[in-house]
């Protein structure tokens, strides 16, 4: 599943704008766990080929500057140290936070939103909307979680039971807890969600989130803290792709048109 | 020392047709032998005769192969019911080998024991004697030996004649109803032999039953009551010292004394 | 007889001339000495000027509550996991030198089984447990129950990792408690037999203090890999102990290096603690036995 | 003059009537093996039935290419870090032997540091080395180079991998080398001594085939856990290990669990191989010394 | 045997004020010991007298305290210049342990190696003899010790007296210039005990410096040149075997072979 790129060309006004380093490998490399299908993850003969939404987006940004893309698997801690020396860019469907934007430059590129995963037919009745007590599987680290732990919150200011949170280092690790009976529901952005439903052959299905967990929130290209000029570069090479209509074929390819953004700005103005 | 108020109406240790093979090795080939209470028989014999399996024999170290041990008229190791032998439970056969003390040809001390450790472990451990006066009795037995002053000591600190002292007060300490002394003395310089020779004396004086193998003839003559010859797993000849190593029978015997004398 | 050498020795000592040496020197080794200092001062040098480190946020975090709690989950789960890691491995021990066919096969089983497949799978596995067999009770073998209890009720998320860390490590353990066992010369035993004591006393009295001479320093191995084991037990899920503390800081503010140098001091911190405790546990059960040199050629 | 004696014990072996003796029973450990038996049974039957671990998948993918490469770049960096691993344990045992006490507190010191702080972390930091460190080079102490290439030309991720576990492991090692040397009496030494062997030749050909017969089940430990550990060296990040390779999978098809059990069928095959070797090697370096005991009780 | 050819310009082995200190404990205190070559010096004495650390300093296994030993006229573990004594390299002090061969109390076989491993390991490991006729050389030695079918057998397969006379073999297999014995024969059952004197006599005969710790007093008489006498630590008498047992001098000696002969 890989989108067509055959119809892009360079820009010559962006591509001579490209660092002097990247510009002499000719290649713009990306830091990415390639583990968070649908928008990367690795496929292919050799199951060494990273795929996704990240990627062909990350291919539209270095075709568009002259260059090649290369998303190189990494764990995920290794990718923020190595940002601007092994790694030009992070491209990992990192949601931005304010926090984390102390320590690196982000360019908005994805507008996305939550959605839940329970087991075909809602065997024990999950209600989005009120959903204390129950059992629900969530990667940790994730936006997701946070706004768990918000609902949790409201749960026990009402006075309501607490919400049973069993966190996982990987997300397929909590879908296979839902798919199992081990948990309710859980909840992860909502390419991913969709992904994970199409794969389970009619064994999940979705629903749609009620705030905060439907508050959607951006996501965003991390780039080094110090390399405003990249960081400037990526965001106008995006800004071009919106213009062109690339980018929303990229997600129309995928069927995540709803996370498209109208702009991507850098460092947005986020609520958390 | 203790418990020779028992009716003595049975042979001390008994041995049947006793066979030993490692493997298809055949290091006891058929021996007889009655031991009376207050005995002492001495075992000699060349190198891999079998003198040492057949003491490991006595006590259940190994198991034999065929034949019959009896201690105390008791059969050793099974109990004998409708003509076969149902082994004993192993707690059953340490209860048995605790009538007999062993000291080995190689010391075998508890290296992480000092000396008195040594000594009390049997006592406290198996015979459930409170530390305190296990620790006089290990005292005791180790001033007999002559090593009174080096009971704290480790094993690997002890020169290789004090290591034998401290492995025949160990087996002392447990006042067995048999001693089996596999060469006791080979390790002991002469002066020290005189000792051992009168703690042995004193053992044999109290009713204490003794097997003892050795290469010390003179010594085998003096505190001997009856001497067993050994030659490739059989016993060859057996009589009253003396008269054996004066008069011996069997020409392998002859020629074994031949060389030794 | 003995008796008196030792102050006879004192007093003589005074009066003997001792050999003054000049030892043999071995300036290969001074080189070497000296290649190692200039590596050494330039890779601390590096990470400590780096800007990658973050050394501030490393302070800021050391003793965060959330992280010193982690130590503290961490350690329990490590010693209660370890205890029944040994008791396991004694059984299997036993079991394997046991006559019963059936119970060395099970034995052996056992440590193929929990030795061959990686610790994340069986801590998985442990937390699905309460998933897969929702009731444990006892029944006619495949018929009606007799009695049982829900699963979670049982295994919870905290016994369920200390299950999974636990099983595995017996595997292991018993590998490294048999290794020590071999070692000791069968003439222990015999001597031990011979002064009557039943097989389990001379186990514990007699064989167990000299195997633990050689047993400890695997076994302090053992427990420093389980210190570290204890980080899969997310898997479980068990989400309280210090690594998963410091990654959901650095999820959090992106800073995952100093965040790792955190768990790592402190990993290294408990790591030093055991490792004092190993060097007097030596000490204890060397006694006697380990060789204190009086030629140092 | 025991010459003759094999011979004849055949011979009248046949004449012996051997005794005819019934072992000893031990019921309670048949009670033992009937409520085992139950158990694996019914967690054998849950575990085949439950449509969770997707068995059509297992098989679908246990011998897929990418993963048949998995175990084939695990073996290898199991074998190679090993091998590292061993070499510098034996550097580090001797240095820790050694008189020179900047060389013993270097050995110890690197037993401390890689024994304490987690291996993922190491071999992040191994990831990072290129990062933190671009050019080694070969300079005056703090001034100026004289010879240097770039870092990422010598530590690739491959020997990035194999340094993080081969140095990580080497220090665990050395822990185990140490206790299967001190479990050989001192008298052997001597004896080579004697007859006027060097140290190197005593170590060599007297203690190490000793030695080996304790040292063999505790590094069978670490060999199997290095072949675990292996799934870490995403860290650095080396992306061809089983484990990744079946994580990959996983992540794509979104069914983890029959793509663990892929793994854990992997890991296990090759455990079992390793446990065969194991069994030989340890058979080798026992022979003449372990007990083959003639009376089972 | 060999390299007897060398000129006999100094006593064999020299020993002058020779202090032994484990720790606080004075083992040896002043050994002064002159042994001509061909020479075979009988030593005697009790348990603890320090006679096996004795010859544990010579052959270097322990670093004396104070203090020379000097053999074929060469200092032993060091270099003497200016008056100060420097450490020779453990790879010169390896050198030097080849000129003496010892066979230890306890046996000390090497358990991984069958009989003839043993032997023949010195003579491929150090003297650098081709595999082959190392192998033909320790059939030979264990010919001599009357193990000739044994030699695949492990020392844990082989009785108390077997093993000694493996150990003797394997010092004997590197033909050294002085043989050193720690009671070679203790373990020995009487009846090989004087095959081993008769392999002994050879190497005296072939002018092998040898000495020899021993409690047998007979052997000790039969085949020492001369008799040392230790007690405390210190050489109390020595002279020629045959007038010291009959008048011994020293009130200590008298005392120890009262209780010996
Ligand atoms: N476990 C064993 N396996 C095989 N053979 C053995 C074993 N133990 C002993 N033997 C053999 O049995 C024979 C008798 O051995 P044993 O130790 O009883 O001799 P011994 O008379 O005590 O000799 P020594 O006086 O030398 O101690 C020897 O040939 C010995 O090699
Ligand atoms: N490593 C050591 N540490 C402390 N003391 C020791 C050590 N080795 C020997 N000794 C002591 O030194 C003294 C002399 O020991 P040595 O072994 O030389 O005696 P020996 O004359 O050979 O006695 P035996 O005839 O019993 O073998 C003994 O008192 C012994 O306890
Ligand atoms: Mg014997
Ligand atoms: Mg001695």
């Amino acid at each position: 599943q890989v989108f067509d790129r055959s119809g892009l060309e360079a820009v010559p006004e962006l591509a001579e704008r490209v660092p002097e380093k990247i510009a002499e490998r000719g290649i713009l490399v990306g830091g990415a766990d390639n583990a968070y299908a649908p928008w990367e993850f690795l496929a292919g003969d050799d199951g060494q080929s990273p795929q996704g939404i990240d990627i062909d987006v990350g291919r539209a940004i270095a075709k568009t500057l002259g260059l090649e893309y290369e998303s190189r698997t990494a764990a995920f801690p290794s990718i923020l140290p190595a940002l601007g020396s092994k790694y030009d860019i992070g491209l990992n469907a990192f949601s931005i936070t304010n926090e984390r934007m102390k320590v690196v430059n982000f360019v908005s590129y994805s507008d996305t939103q939550g959605l839940w995963v329970v087991r075909a037919g809602n065997p024990t009745g999950f209600d989005p909307a009120d959903y204390c007590g129950a059992k629900v599987a969530i990667m940790s680290g994730t936006y997701y979680e946070k706004h768990l732990d918000l609902d949790n919150q409201a749960c026990l200011d009402a006075g309501k039971p607490a919400i049973e949170k069993l966190p996982f280092s990987v997300q397929t690790e909590a879908i296979t807890r839902v798919a199992a009976g081990g948990a309710d529901a859980t909840a992860t952005g909502g390419g991913t969600a969709a992904y994970a439903v199409k794969q389970s052959g009619g064994r999940l299905e979705n629903l749609e989130p009620v705030e905060p967990m439907g508050k959607r929130g951006l996501n965003g290209i991390a780039v080094a803290k110090d390399d405003m000029e990249l960081t400037q570069l990526i965001a106008d090479t995006l800004n071009h792709l919106i213009d062109n209509g690339v980018y929303a074929e990229i997600y129309e390819f995928w069927g995540v048109s709803h996370f498209l953004v109208d702009e991507s700005v850098i460092n947005p103005e986020v609520s958390n | 020392m203790s418990r020779h108020a028992t009716p003595d109406r049975a042979a001390a240790v008994l041995l049947e047709g006793v066979h030993k093979f490692f493997g298809n090795y055949h290091a006891l080939r058929g021996i007889d032998l009655t031991i009376a209470k207050g005995e002492v028989c001495v075992v000699i014999g060349p190198s891999g005769s079998g003198k040492s399996t057949l003491l490991r024999c006595i006590n259940q170290i190994e198991q034999i192969s065929a034949g019959r041990v009896r201690i105390g008229g008791t059969l050793q190791g099974y109990d004998e019911r409708n003509g076969r032998l149902h082994e004993l439970s192993p707690r059953a056969i340490d209860r048995q080998r605790r009538l007999t003390g062993m000291v080995f040809q190689r010391f075998n001390l508890f290296p992480h024991m000092t000396a008195l450790g040594n000594v009390i472990e049997g006592p406290v451990q198996v015979k459930r004697i409170p530390k305190a006066e296990a620790r006089r009795i290990g005292r005791d037995q180790l001033a007999r030996v002559g090593l009174t002053d080096l009971e704290d000591r480790y094993p690997n600190q002890l020169s290789g004649g004090q290591q034998q002292r401290v492995a025949i007060a160990r087996a002392l300490a447990m006042e067995p109803e048999v001693m089996l002394f596999d060469e006791p003395t080979s390790a002991l310089d002469p002066e020290l032999v005189g000792e051992v020779l009168d703690v042995i004396k004193d053992l044999a004086a109290s009713g204490m039953t003794m097997i003892l193998v050795t290469h010390e003839i003179g010594f085998a003559r003096e505190v001997g009551d009856r001497m067993v010859f050994m030659d490739h797993g059989t016993i060859v000849e057996e009589g009253q010292p003396k008269q054996m190593l004066a008069a011996p029978k069997s020409t392998r015997t002859q020629a074994f004394l031949s060389k030794v004398l | 007889m003995a008796s008196g050498h030792d102050d006879a020795a004192r007093d003589e000592g005074q009066k003997v001339r001792l050999n003054d040496v000049v030892p043999h020197r071995h300036p290969g080794r001074w080189v070497a000495v000296a290649l190692l200092a200039v590596v050494v001062a330039q890779v601390a040098h590096g990470i400590i000027v780096n800007p990658n480190f973050h050394w501030d946020v490393f302070w800021q975090y050391l003793f965060a509550p959330t992280v010193m709690a982690g130590v503290g989950w961490t350690l329990m789960l490590t010693v209660i996991a370890m205890l029944v890691a040994i008791v396991c491995a004694v059984i299997l021990v036993l079991m394997r030198d046991s006559e019963n066919p059936i119970l060395r096969t099970v034995s052996w089983l056992w440590i193929w089984f929990f030795r061959g497949t990686p610790l994340y799978t069986q801590l998985l596995f442990w937390g699905l447990f309460a998933v897969l067999f929702p009731r444990l009770s006892i029944s006619v073998p495949f018929g009606p129950e007799i009695i049982g209890v829900p699963t979670d009720w049982v295994v919870t998320a905290g016994v369920a990792a200390i299950l999974g860390l636990g099983l595995c490590e017996s595997a292991y353990l018993a590998e490294i408690f048999r290794a020590g066992f071999r070692a000791i010369d069968r003439g222990q035993t015999e001597a031990a037999q011979a002064i009557g004591m039943s097989k389990g006393r001379i186990w514990w009295r007699i064989l167990l203090p000299q195997a633990l001479r050689t047993i400890i320093p695997p076994t302090g191995n053992e427990t420093i890999g389980m210190l570290k084991g204890t980080a899969l037990v997310l898997a479980v899920p068990f989400t309280l102990d210090l690594m998963f503390a410091t990654n959901a800081i650095s999820n959090r503010i992106y800073l995952p290096v100093p965040m790792l140098m955190v768990a790592a001091f402190w990993y290294l911190a408990i790591t030093s603690v055991m490792m004092i405790g190993q060097y007097y546990l030596e000490r204890h059960f060397g006694r006697g036995q380990d060789y204190v040199p009086t030629r140092h050629a």
